[in-house]
C-alpha cells in the first residue's frame, strides 16, 4: 500500500517540480525517489497485509512483482532523460506519466478487489495510450496510439464484461470471498465465462495469438523508449497480474481450459518466431520475439500452485535483457527515422561494448547458458514436464531453435556488415543502463535461486 | 587442490588476456594455456597418488542443481588432451597477426574453459552449461575471424550454431525429463534411474542427436566441412581437436550408462552408422580439391570409426575410442597446421596448387610425412595403437565390421598419399617456399614427439583411463 | 423493484445487454469513421454498466453500482485520450477514417 | 646381455638413420654411406653371434621389452623372439643389406640426396629386422608396415617424378590391403587364443584339442591374403613391376632379396597354422603355381631389363608360395635364400649396366657389353644359371627341391612349375644374350663411355656371384643342413624320410633339360638368328597381350579405381549437397512461411479486431458450446 501511495506521490512531485521550473531536477530526483520506493517495498516484502477493506493485498508475490516493475521504472526513467533531449519543456510530463503508469500496475499485481484491478489496468492502459502517441507531429506514433487505443479499449470492454459476469455470479468484487465461494457446488456458468473472458482480455494486453495483431505495429509506431516500455514493464504487469487473477481467484482451471491455454502459448510462439524471422524492423522484430516470449510465460499457468517463482523469474530475465537491447537501440537509432537493421552494421567495430551487451540480451532472450534467459527457460520446462505437457515443451524447444535464427541475424549484421558511418560517442547513461542491466541478468543467471526461492 | 583450479586459471586467463590489449594478448594467452596445462599435470599426479581432487557443492536449490565436477582418469585425460592441445594451438597462431587479437585470445581460452568444463561436469546441467558454453567463442571465432567470402561463412557458421543447438535442446529435454525421475542432475542418481525400454530408447536417440551433430556422425555432417574450411585454422583445430571429441566422451560418459538397455538393444544400429561414416567420409575425401575440406571428411571417417568403437559397448571398445580420440587430437591438429603454414606461404589451400614443395624444405616434408603416416595410423605411431584397438574391438561384435571398417586403412592411405604426393611432391615448385620458422618447427615436434612416443608406450595412458572405463562399463551392464 | 426484476427474470437483462453489448462489438467491427468506433466501444461500456446494474439489484448489493461509477468515469477518460490522438491525426493527415491508418504493416 | 645385443642389433640401423637423415647432408655423402653400411655390418655381426649362439644350443631366444597395447582379456608386449628362422632371416637380411649398401656408395654417389637414400635404406633395415624377430603378430606388424613405408619412400625416392610417385603409391596402398588381411587374421586369432605371441600361439593351437576349423581357415586365410600383398602374389602382385621405378639397389634389397620374402617369412611362422588348414594350404599352392606361371609369361616379352628381373622374382615368389602351399616350408625357405643370393647379384649387376650406359634400361639398345664389363658379365651369367636351375649352382637344389614336392603331391601343379621355370631359364638368358652378346646397339656417346663399373660396385657381384654357387650347399639333397637347423621349427622335418629314390633322379634329369631346353631356345632365337625384339608399336598378336601384363593393371583400373573416384565424385557433388540443401532447405521453408505470413499483418485495425473476436468466439464455443 505504502509503495502504491508513494509512487502516486512522487508522480505528482514530478508535476510540481515543472511548476517551479526545476526540470533538470526532474529525472534524478525521481531515480532517488524510485530508488527510495523500491527500498520501501523490500522493507515490507515479508509483511502480508491488506488495507481498505481488501482493496489493496500485499502479499510476498505483489511486492516481489513490484519490486521488479520499480527497477524496470528506474531504468526506463534514466534513459528517458536522453531520450527527450529535444523536448526537455514537457519531460515532466513523461515522467509524470511513465510513474502514474507504474503505480497502475503495482495496483495490479496487489489487488483485491476486481475493481482495484481494473482501475489499475485502465490507469496503465491509458497511460500507455498517451506515451504510444507521445510523438505528436510523427504520423506512425499517431497511428500507434490509435491502433493501440481502438483494440485496448476494446480489450478494457470484454475485461469488463468479464468482471461483470463474474460479479452477476458471486455478487462480490472482492477476490478472496469470489475465492471461497467458487470452492462451492454448482456455479452459474456466468463464472466461468467470466474467467474466459477475463483472461481474454489479459491475453490481448500479453499480446498472445491471436490476439497479438496490434504488438507490432504498436511497438514500431510509438517511440522507441514507449516502445522499450512496452515490451518489458506492461508485458510483464500483464503476464503477472493474468496470473494473479487466476491463481488468486483459484478458478480452478478445467483441463479443457488449459488445452486452450496450451494451444495459444504454443501458438504464440510458433507464430512469433516464425514472424519475426523477416523483420528487418529491429522494433517489430522484438515485437514478435516479445509474442513468442509471452507465450512461453503462458506455460506458467498450468502449474498454477507451483510456478510463480519460475513466472517471476523468467519475467526478470526477459526484462532485463529486454532493457538492455532497447538500450542500445535508442542509441544507435537516435536520430533515425527508421529502426532497421541496417543501422546496426558494423556496430562490433564501432562500438564493441554496446554490441557485446546487445548480443549478450540476445543470446539471454534465445536462451544460451550462462544468460538468465537460459535458466528461466529450463525452470519453465521443468515445470511443464512435471505437469505433464512434454509435447508442449518439445514445441517450445523447436521455437527456441527458430528464435536463433533471427536473433543472429541481428549479432551477424553487427559483426560481419561493414559500418555505414561512424557514430558520436554516447551518453554516460545508456551505458550506464545498459551494462547494469546485463550484469543483473547475468547475476540472475550465476545465481539463479536468489530469486526462484522468493516466493515459494 | 581440486580440478576447478583448471577451470579458475582458463576463465581468470581469459579476462586477463583481453584486458592485456593486442599487443600481448598473444603471449599472455599462452602462458596461461601453459599454466592449465601444467595445473592439469599436477592434478594428474596427485590423482595418481589417489587423492580426490573431485570437487562439489550446491549451486541451485530448485532445480536441484550442484556445482560437480568429478575428475576421474577419464576426465583428466580429456582435460589432458584440451590443455595441452590448448597450449599449443595458442602458440601455433603466433605466426600471423590478428586483428583485435585480445578478443581473439581471450575467446580461445574462454573456449578451451567451457570444454574443459564438459570434460569434467559431473552433474547434468552444468554439463549441458559447458556444453552450450562452448559453441559461443567458436562461433565468433569462426565469424569474425574466419576466410573467404563473408556472405558464404555467415552460411555456414550461422547453420553449424543453429544446427549444434538444435541438437543439444533435444538432449536438454531428456536431462528435465530424467531431473524429473530422478530429483537432481547429479550423474550418480541419473544412473540409478529406473526407465522403461521406450523411456530410454527416446532419451539414447535425444542425447544421439546432439552427440551425432557434434561429433559427427552421417548424415548430421553437413554443417562440418564447410566451417573447417571457412573458420581460421586456428578455430578448425579447435574444432576439430576437441571440441568433437566432446560429443565421442558423452557417449561414453552419458549417453550410454543412462540408458544401457536402449543402447544395447540397437548398438548394432549405430556401430553401422559409424562404420557407413568411415567408408563415407574417405569417399567423399577422395576427391576433394582443397585442403582443409579433405582433412575435415577424413576426419570425419576416423570419428566414425571412434563412435562404431564406442557402440561396441565392450571395455577393448571403449578404451580403443578414448585412446584414438587423444591421437586423432593431436594429428589432426598438427595436420590442419601444416595446411596452415602452407597457406602462409602459398595463400592458398587448393591441392592442385601447390606441389614440388619438398625440394625446398625437406624438414617441413618428413613432418608433414610424420604426421600423415599417423593418420592412417602406421604401427609405432599412437593412431595406431588406439585403430588397433577399436577394430579389435568390433572384430569380437562381428567380423564384417571389422572388416568393413578396416577399409580405412586402405582407403585413407589412398587419400592421405595422393594428397601428400600432389602437395608436397613432384618438379620443384617456381614459388619459394621459406622453410619452417622456429615456432613453426616447435609447435610440429611437440605434436610428432607424442604421437611417437604414446605410439611405442601408451601403458601410461592405457593405466590412467582403464579403471573409469570398466566402472563406467559396470554401469552399462548393470540390469534395470 | 425489485419483483419487477423477479418477474422479468435476470436472464432477460443479460441476453439485452449481452445483445447490446455485441451491436457494439460489430458497430466497432464494421463502421471505418474513428468517432462511430468510439461511439460503439461506448456501447459496450454501457451494456456493460446495465449488466452491472441489473447484477446488484439482483444481489442486493450496491457494489455493482459504486462501480458502474468507476467504468464511467474511466470510459471518460479513455474517450478523451482518444479524441486526443483522433485530433492529432486529424491535423496530420486530415481524415478521421481509421482505414487510412494502415502505414505501418508486415 | 641378449638383450643388450638384441637392442644393438637393431638400433644400429635405425641409429645410422638418425644420423643421415639429421647430419648426413653435413657429413658428406661419401661418410654418409659408410655410416649406413658400418651400422648394418654391426648388425650383421651381432646376427653372426645369435647364430654361434642358436646353433651352439638349439634355445630360442625370448626378450620381453615392455608392456605395448592392453587388450581386455590379453596384452601385447613389445619383445623379441630370436629362434632359427628370425636368426636365418637376420643373416640374409643384414648380410645382402651390408653389401647392398656397399654397392650403393658408388651407385648412388651422383645423386645430391645420397645420404637420404643411405638414410632410407637403413630405416628399411630397421624395419626388416623388427618384422623378423618380433615376438608376436603385432611387433611384427610393426616391421610389416614400416618397410611398407620405407619401400613408398625408396620407390618415390626420385620424387620429382610423378610417375615414380604413382609407382610408389601404387605399392603402398596394394600392400595395405594385405595389411588389412593381416589384421583380420590376427583378431581372429586373438578372438580364438587370447593372445598373438607366436610361441604361445604355437602351444595354443597345436595343444588345443577342439578347435573351430571355421575361424581357424578364416585367420589361415586372412594371413594369407596378407602375405600375397607383401609378396606381390595374384591377384596383389602389379605393384613389384611399377616398383622398379625405384632405384636398382632398392629393387635388389628390398623388391627381390627381403621386403618380398616376408610373406613367406610369416606363413612359414605360422606353419602350426597353416597345418591344420589344408584347404587354405592348397588355395596358396594353386595361387603360388599360377602366379609362377602368369609372371614368366609375361617376363618372357618384357624388353626392360629391370622389368624381366621383377616379374622373374615374382614367379619365383610363386614357386616358394607352391612350396609353402605343400606345406614344404624348408624347401620354400632353402629357395628364399638362394633366390636372394642370386637375384640380388641379377639386380645389382643390372644396376651396373645401366650405370654404365648413364641410365638406359631398354635391352633393345644395349648388346655386346660382355668385352666391356667383363665381370659384370660374369657375376650375371653365373646367377643366370644359378636361376636356370643348371645342376651344382644353387638355383639347382632349391627349384628341382619345389618341383619334387609338387610332383610327389599334385602332378598338374609340378606340371606348372616345370613350365615357368623353362621359362625362367628363356627369359634370363634372352636378357645374357640381348644385354651382353653380339654388338653394341646404343648410341656412339654411351659406347664411347662404356667401362666396368669400379670396384665397390664390383665387389659385392662377386661375393653374391659365389654365394649363388655355393649356396645350394645349404641343403644338399641327402643331408640337408638347412632342414636340421630348422627342425626345432618345422617339427615334422625330423620324421620326414628325405630319401633319394630313381624317381627323384628322373625328375631332376627333366628338371635340367627343361632348363637346359629354355636356355637353347633362348639361343637359338637371339643369337643364331640374332632377331632383336620389335619396337612397342610393332608387337602384335599375343605378345602383345603379355607385353602389355594381360592389361591387369588397366582392368584393375576399370574395376577397382575409377568406380571408386567416380563415386567419390558423386558422394562430393550429388549426395553432400542434397544433403546440405536438405538442411537450408528446413531454413528456406520456414523463412518463406514468414514470409507469407507477412501479408497477413496487414495493419488495418478491422482486420485485427476480427482475428480477436474470431479468437474470443473459438475459445468461449469450445469452452462451453462443445460440452
Amino acid at each position: 500500500m505504502n509503495t502504491l501511495i508513494a509512487i502516486i506521490g512522487l508522480g505528482v512531485l514530478c508535476l510540481l517540480l515543472e511548476i517551479f521550473n526545476l526540470t533538470k531536477a526532474i529525472v534524478p530526483l525521481t531515480i532517488v525517489g524510485l530508488l527510495a520506493v523500491l527500498g520501501l517495498t523490500i522493507s515490507e516484502f515479508n509483511s502480508t497485509e491488506s488495507y481498505y477493506n481488501d482493496m489493496i493485498v500485499v502479499s510476498k508475490f505483489s511486492t516481489a512483482f513490484s519490486s521488479l516493475f520499480i527497477v524496470l521504472t528506474i531504468f526506463l526513467v534514466s534513459l528517458s532523460h536522453n531520450f527527450y533531449e529535444k523536448h526537455q519543456s514537457k519531460i515532466s510530463d513523461y515522467i509524470a506519466i511513465k510513474i502514474f503508469l507504474l503505480s497502475g500496475a503495482v495496483a495490479m499485481v496487489s489487488f483485491g478487489n476486481l475493481a482495484m484491478f481494473f482501475l489499475g489496468i485502465e490507469i496503465l492502459s491509458i497511460a500507455l495510450y498517451v506515451l504510444a502517441a507521445s510523438d505528436r507531429l510523427n504520423l506512425k506514433s499517431n497511428e500507434a496510439g490509435m491502433k493501440y487505443f481502438l483494440m485496448g479499449s476494446f480489450a478494457s470492454g470484454i475485461i469488463l464484461f468479464g468482471i461483470c459476469m463474474i460479479y452477476g455470479a458471486m455478487g462480490s468484487f472482492n477476490v478472496s470471498d469470489i475465492a471461497a465461494m467458487s470452492q462451492s457446488a454448482e456455479l452459474p456458468i456466468w463464472f466461468p465465462i467470466g474467467i474466459v473472458l477475463l483472461t481474454i482480455g489479459m491475453l490481448f494486453k500479453v499480446a498472445a495469438v491471436p490476439f497479438h495483431f496490434w504488438a507490432p505495429d504498436v511497438y514500431e509506431g510509438s517511440p522507441t523508449i514507449t516502445t522499450a516500455l512496452m515490451s518489458t514493464l506492461v508485458k510483464v504487469v500483464a503476464m503477472a497480474s493474468l496470473y494473479k487473477l487466476l491463481s488468486v481467484m483459484n478458478a480452478d482451471i478445467s483441463e479443457s481450459f488449459k488445452i486452450v491455454v496450451v494451444v495459444i502459448s504454443m501458438a504464440s510462439m510458433t507464430v512469433g518466431n516464425i514472424m519475426a524471422l523477416r523483420q528487418v524492423n529491429v522494433k517489430r522484430m522484438l515485437a514478435f520475439s516479445g509474442v513468442s516470449h509471452a507465450g512461453f510465460m503462458l506455460m506458467t499457468l498450468l502449474s498454477l500452485s507451483t510456478s510463480a517463482g519460475s513466472l517471476l523469474y523468467y519475467a526478470s530475465a526477459y526484462a532485463l535483457s529486454g532493457i538492455a537491447a532497447f538500450s542500445v537501440i535508442i542509441y544507435v537509432c537516435k536520430n533515425r527515422d527508421n529502426e532497421d537493421i541496417v543501422n546496426f552494421h558494423g556496430l562490433g567495430k564501432n562500438n564493441p561494448l554496446l554490441a557485446a551487451i546487445l548480443t549478450g540480451s540476445l543470446l539471454s532472450m534465445a536462451g544460451i547458458p550462462i544468460f538468465a534467459g537460459f535458466f528461466a527457460k529450463l525452470v519453465l520446462f521443468s515445470d511443464t514436464i512435471e505437469s505433464g505437457y512434454l509435447v508442449l515443451v518439445i514445441v517450445a524447444v523447436v521455437n527456441s531453435i527458430i528464435s536463433v535464427g533471427y536473433y543472429f541475424k541481428l549479432i551477424l549484421a553487427m559483426y560481419t556488415k561493414e559500418p555505414n558511418e561512424e557514430r558520436k560517442a554516447t551518453p554516460f547513461v545508456i551505458y550506464a543502463v545498459a551494462v547494469v542491466a546485463i550484469v543483473l541478468n547475468i547475476a540472475l543467471g550465476l545465481f539463479p535461486s536468489t530469486v526462484l526461492d522468493l516466493l515459494v | 587442490m581440486n580440478v576447478s583450479l583448471i577451470l579458475i586459471i582458463l576463465f581468470v586467463g581469459a579476462l586477463v588476456t583481453f584486458l592485456a590489449g593486442d599487443k600481448l594478448a598473444s603471449k599472455v594467452a599462452l602462458f596461461f594455456g601453459l599454466a592449465a596445462a601444467g595445473c592439469s599435470i599436477v592434478l594428474l599426479n596427485h590423482f595418481n597418488l589417489g587423492e580426490n581432487i573431485s570437487f562439489i557443492s550446491q549451486w541451485i536449490s530448485k532445480p536441484n542443481v550442484s556445482f560437480a565436477l568429478k575428475a576421474d582418469g577419464l576426465s583428466l585425460a580429456m582435460v589432458l588432451l584440451t590443455t595441452v592441445l590448448t597450449a599449443i594451438i595458442t602458440f601455433s597462431s603466433f605466426g600471423n597477426d590478428y586483428k583485435n587479437a585480445k578478443s581473439f585470445y581471450a575467446l580461445i581460452l574462454f573456449m578451451s574453459f567451457a570444454m574443459v568444463g564438459t570434460f569434467l561436469a559431473s552433474d547434468g546441467l552444468l554439463y549441458y552449461i559447458f556444453w552450450e558454453l562452448s559453441l559461443i567463442p567458436i562461433y565468433f571465432i569462426a565469424l569474425v575471424w574466419g576466410n573467404g567470402d563473408v556472405e558464404e561463412r555467415r552460411k555456414a557458421v550461422v547453420k553449424f550454431f543453429i544446427y549444434t543447438l538444435a541438437g543439444s535442446l533435444f538432449m536438454l529435454i531428456a536431462f528435465v525429463y530424467l531431473y524429473q525421475k530422478a530429483g537432481s542432475f547429479l550423474i550418480e542418481d541419473l544412473y540409478k534411474v529406473t526407465l522403461s525400454a521406450t523411456e530410454q530408447f527416446w532419451i539414447f536417440l535425444a542425447f544421439f542427436l546432439a552427440y551425432a551433430i557434434k561429433i559427427p556422425l552421417i548424415p548430421f555432417h553437413t554443417w562440418q566441412a564447410n566451417v573447417y574450411q571457412k573458420a581460421p585454422t586456428v578455430g578448425t583445430m579447435l574444432l576439430s581437436g576437441i571440441m568433437l571429441k566432446m560429443g565421442l566422451y558423452s557417449i561414453i560418459r552419458w549417453q550410454l550408462p543412462i540408458t544401457p538397455l536402449a543402447a544395447s538393444e540397437y548398438k548394432y544400429i549405430f556401430i553401422a552408422i559409424g562404420i557407413a561414416g568411415v567408408i563415407y567420409g574417405s569417399i567423399v575425401a577422395l576427391r576433394q580439391k582443397d585442403l582443409k575440406k579433405l582433412l575435415a571428411y577424413s576426419s570425419l571417417a576416423h570419428v566414425g570409426l571412434i563412435a562404431a568403437g564406442t557402440y561396441t559397448l565392450t571395455l577393448d571398445g571403449l578404451r580403443g575410442a578414448v585412446l584414438q580420440m587423444i591421437a586423432h587430437g593431436f594429428v589432426v591438429v598438427g595436420l590442419f597446421y601444416t595446411a596452415e603454414i602452407i597457406y602462409r606461404r602459398y595463400e592458398t589451400r587448393v591441392i592442385a596448387e601447390m606441389g614440388g614443395i619438398r625440394s625446398q624444405t625437406p624438414k617441413f616434408t618428413s613432418m608433414f610425412l610424420i604426421l600423415v603416416m599417423a593418420s592412417i595410423s602406421l604401427p609405432a605411431t599412437f593412431n595406431f595403437v588406439g585403430e588397433f584397438t577399436v577394430l579389435y574391438s568390433l572384430s569380437q561384435v562381428n567380423v564384417w565390421f571389422a572388416i568393413l571398417g578396416g577399409t580405412t586403412i586402405i582407403l585413407g592411405a589412398y587419400y592421405m598419399l595422393r594428397m601428400f604426393q600432389h602437395s608436397m611432391l613432384g618438379e620443384t615448385n617456381s614459388k619459394v617456399f621459406a622453410d619452417v620458422s622456429m615456432n613453426e618447427g616447435i609447435t610440429l615436434v611437440a605434436i610428432i614427439a607424442v604421437l611417437l612416443f604414446f605410439g611405442m608406450y601408451p601403458k601410461p595412458i592405457i593405466d590412467l583411463i582403464t579403471p573409469s572405463l570398466e566402472e563406467i562399463l559396470n554401469q552399462i551392464n548393470r540390469i534395470n | 423493484m425489485n419483483n419487477i426484476l423477479n418477474q422479468i427474470g435476470i436472464e432477460n437483462y443479460i441476453f439485452l445487454s449481452v445483445i447490446l453489448f455485441c451491436i457494439g462489438v460489430f458497430g466497432v467491427l464494421y463502421r471505418r469513421n474513428a468517432i462511430i468506433v468510439f461511439m460503439s466501444i461506448e456501447i459496450m461500456l454501457n451494456a456493460v454498466s446495465l449488466l452491472f446494474v441489473a447484477f446488484s439489484t439482483y444481489h442486493q448489493d450496491a457494489e455493482g453500482q459504486v462501480f458502474v461509477f468507476f467504468s464511467m468515469a474511466v470510459a471518460a477518460a479513455e474517450v478523451a485520450v482518444g479524441l486526443a490522438i483522433l485530433v492529432s491525426i486529424f491535423r496530420n493527415v486530415g481524415s478521421i477514417t481509421i482505414d487510412n491508418l494502415k502505414n505501418l504493416k508486415g | 646381455m641378449n638383450t643388450n645385443l638384441s637392442l644393438l642389433l637393431l638400433l644400429a640401423p635405425f641409429l645410422g638413420f638418425l644420423i643421415n637423415i639429421f647430419f648426413g647432408k653435413s657429413l658428406g655423402k661419401t661418410v654418409a654411406g659408410i655410416i649406413g653400411t658400418l651400422t648394418v655390418a654391426v648388425s650383421f655381426a651381432v646376427s653372426l653371434y645369435f647364430f654361434g649362439q642358436i646353433t651352439a644350443s638349439k634355445e630360442p631366444i625370448q626378450i620381453q621389452l615392455f608392456d605395448w597395447i592392453q587388450i581386455s582379456n590379453f596384452k601385447v608386449d613389445f619383445g623379441f623372439l630370436l629362434d632359427q628362422l628370425s636368426i636365418l632371416w637376420l643373416l640374409f637380411v643384414t648380410g645382402i643389406g651390408s653389401l647392398i649398401h656397399l654397392y650403393s656408395i658408388s651407385y648412388m654417389h651422383d645423386d645430391e640426396k645420397m645420404h637420404t637414400f643411405f638414410a632410407y635404406l637403413n630405416l628399411f633395415v630397421f624395419f626388416m629386422i623388427t618384422l623378423v624377430i618380433g615376438s608376436n603378430l603385432l611387433v611384427m606388424f610393426i616391421g610389416w608396415e614400416g618397410v611398407g613405408l620405407c619401400s613408398y619412400l625408396l620407390i618415390g625416392f626420385w620424387y620429382k617424378n610423378q610417375e615414380f610417385n604413382d609407382a610408389a603409391k601404387k605399392a603402398f596402398i596394394m600392400n595395405r590391403i594385405g595389411d588389412l588381411g593381416l589384421l583380420i587374421g590376427i583378431f581372429i586369432l586373438g578372438m580364438l587364443f587370447n593372445t598373438l605371441d607366436f610361441s604361445t600361439l604355437k602351444i595354443g593351437i597345436s595343444g588345443a584339442t577342439d578347435l573351430n576349423m571355421y575361424w581357424l581357415s578364416a585367420a589361415a586365410f586372412a594371413l594369407f591374403i596378407g602375405a600375397c600383398g607383401k609378396s606381390a602374389q595374384i591377384p596383389l602382385y602389379t605393384w613389384l613391376p611399377d616398383a622398379m621405378a625405384g632405384p636398382t639397389p632398392v629393387s635388389a634389397l628390398i623388391h627381390a632379396a627381403t621386403m618380398v620374402t616376408a610373406g613367406i617369412f610369416m606363413i612359414t611362422r605360422m606353419n602350426f597354422l597353416f597345418d591344420l588348414t589344408p584347404d587354405v594350404q592348397s588355395i596358396i599352392a594353386v595361387v603360388g603355381a599360377i602366379t609362377a606361371l602368369v609372371a614368366a609369361t609375361i617376363g618372357l616379352v618384357q624388353n626392360d631389363i629391370k622389368k624381366v628381373l621383377a616379374y622373374s622374382t615374382v614367379s619365383q615368389l610363386g614357386l616358394m608360395f607352391l612350396a609353402l602351399g605343400l606345406g614344404a616350408y624348408e624347401v620354400a625357405v632353402f629357395h628364399v635364400i638362394t633366390h636372394a643370393f642370386f637375384k640380388a647379384c641379377l639386380f645389382l649387376g643390372s644396376g651396373s649396366v645401366i650405370h654404365a650406359l648413364g641410365g638406359e634400361q631398354d635391352m633393345r639398345n644395349m648388346g655386346g657389353l660382355k668385352k666391356a664389363m667383363p665381370i659384370t658379365f660374369g657375376t650375371m651369367l653365373i646367377a643366370s644359371l644359378a636361376i636356370s636351375g643348371v645342376p651344382l649352382f644353387s638355383g639347382f637344389f632349391s627349384k628341382d627341391e619345389i618341383l619334387l614336392v609338387a610332383f610327389h603331391s599334385n602332378i598338374p601343379l609340378w606340371l606348372i612349375g616345370s613350365i615357368a621355370s623353362i621359362m625362367t631359364a628363356f627369359y634370363m638368358f634372352r636378357l645374357m644374350f640381348l644385354t651382353f652378346f653380339k654388338e653394341f646397339r646404343g648410341t656412339a656417346e654411351q659406347k664411347h663411355h662404356l667401362h666396368e663399373s669400379p670396384s665397390l660396385i664390383t665387389l659385392p657381384l662377386i661375393v653374391l656371384a659365389i654365394l649363388a654357387t655355393v649356396g645350394g650347399l645349404i641343403s644338399l639333397p641327402g643331408n640337408s643342413w638347412l632342414n636340421e637347423y630348422l627342425t626345432p621349427i618345422l617339427p615334422k622335418l625330423a620324421t620326414a624320410a628325405h630319401h633319394l629314390g630313381t624317381t627323384e633322379y628322373i625328375l631332376m634329369a627333366i628338371a635340367v633339360v627343361g632348363g637346359l631346353i629354355g636356355i637353347g631356345l633362348a639361343y637359338a632365337k637371339y643369337i643364331k638368328q640374332d632377331s632383336i625384339p620389335a619396337e612397342d608399336a610393332a608387337i602384335t598378336g599375343f605378345s602383345k597381350v603379355l607385353y602389355n601384363k594381360y592389361y591387369v593393371d588397366e582392368f584393375y583400373d576399370a574395376i577397382i579405381v575409377k568406380p571408386i573416384n567416380v563415386l567419390s565424385g558423386f558422394f562430393r557433388d550429388t549426395i553432400e549437397t542434397s544433403l546440405s540443401s536438405l538442411v537450408f532447405g528446413l531454413g528456406k521453408v520456414t523463412n518463406e512461411i514468414s514470409f507469407q505470413g507477412k501479408k497477413l499483418q496487414s495493419g488495418s485495425i478491422g482486420l485485427y479486431l476480427f482475428a480477436f473476436v474470431i479468437g474470443l468466439c473459438a475459445i468461449i464455443s469450445y469452452l462451453f458450446l462443445a460440452q
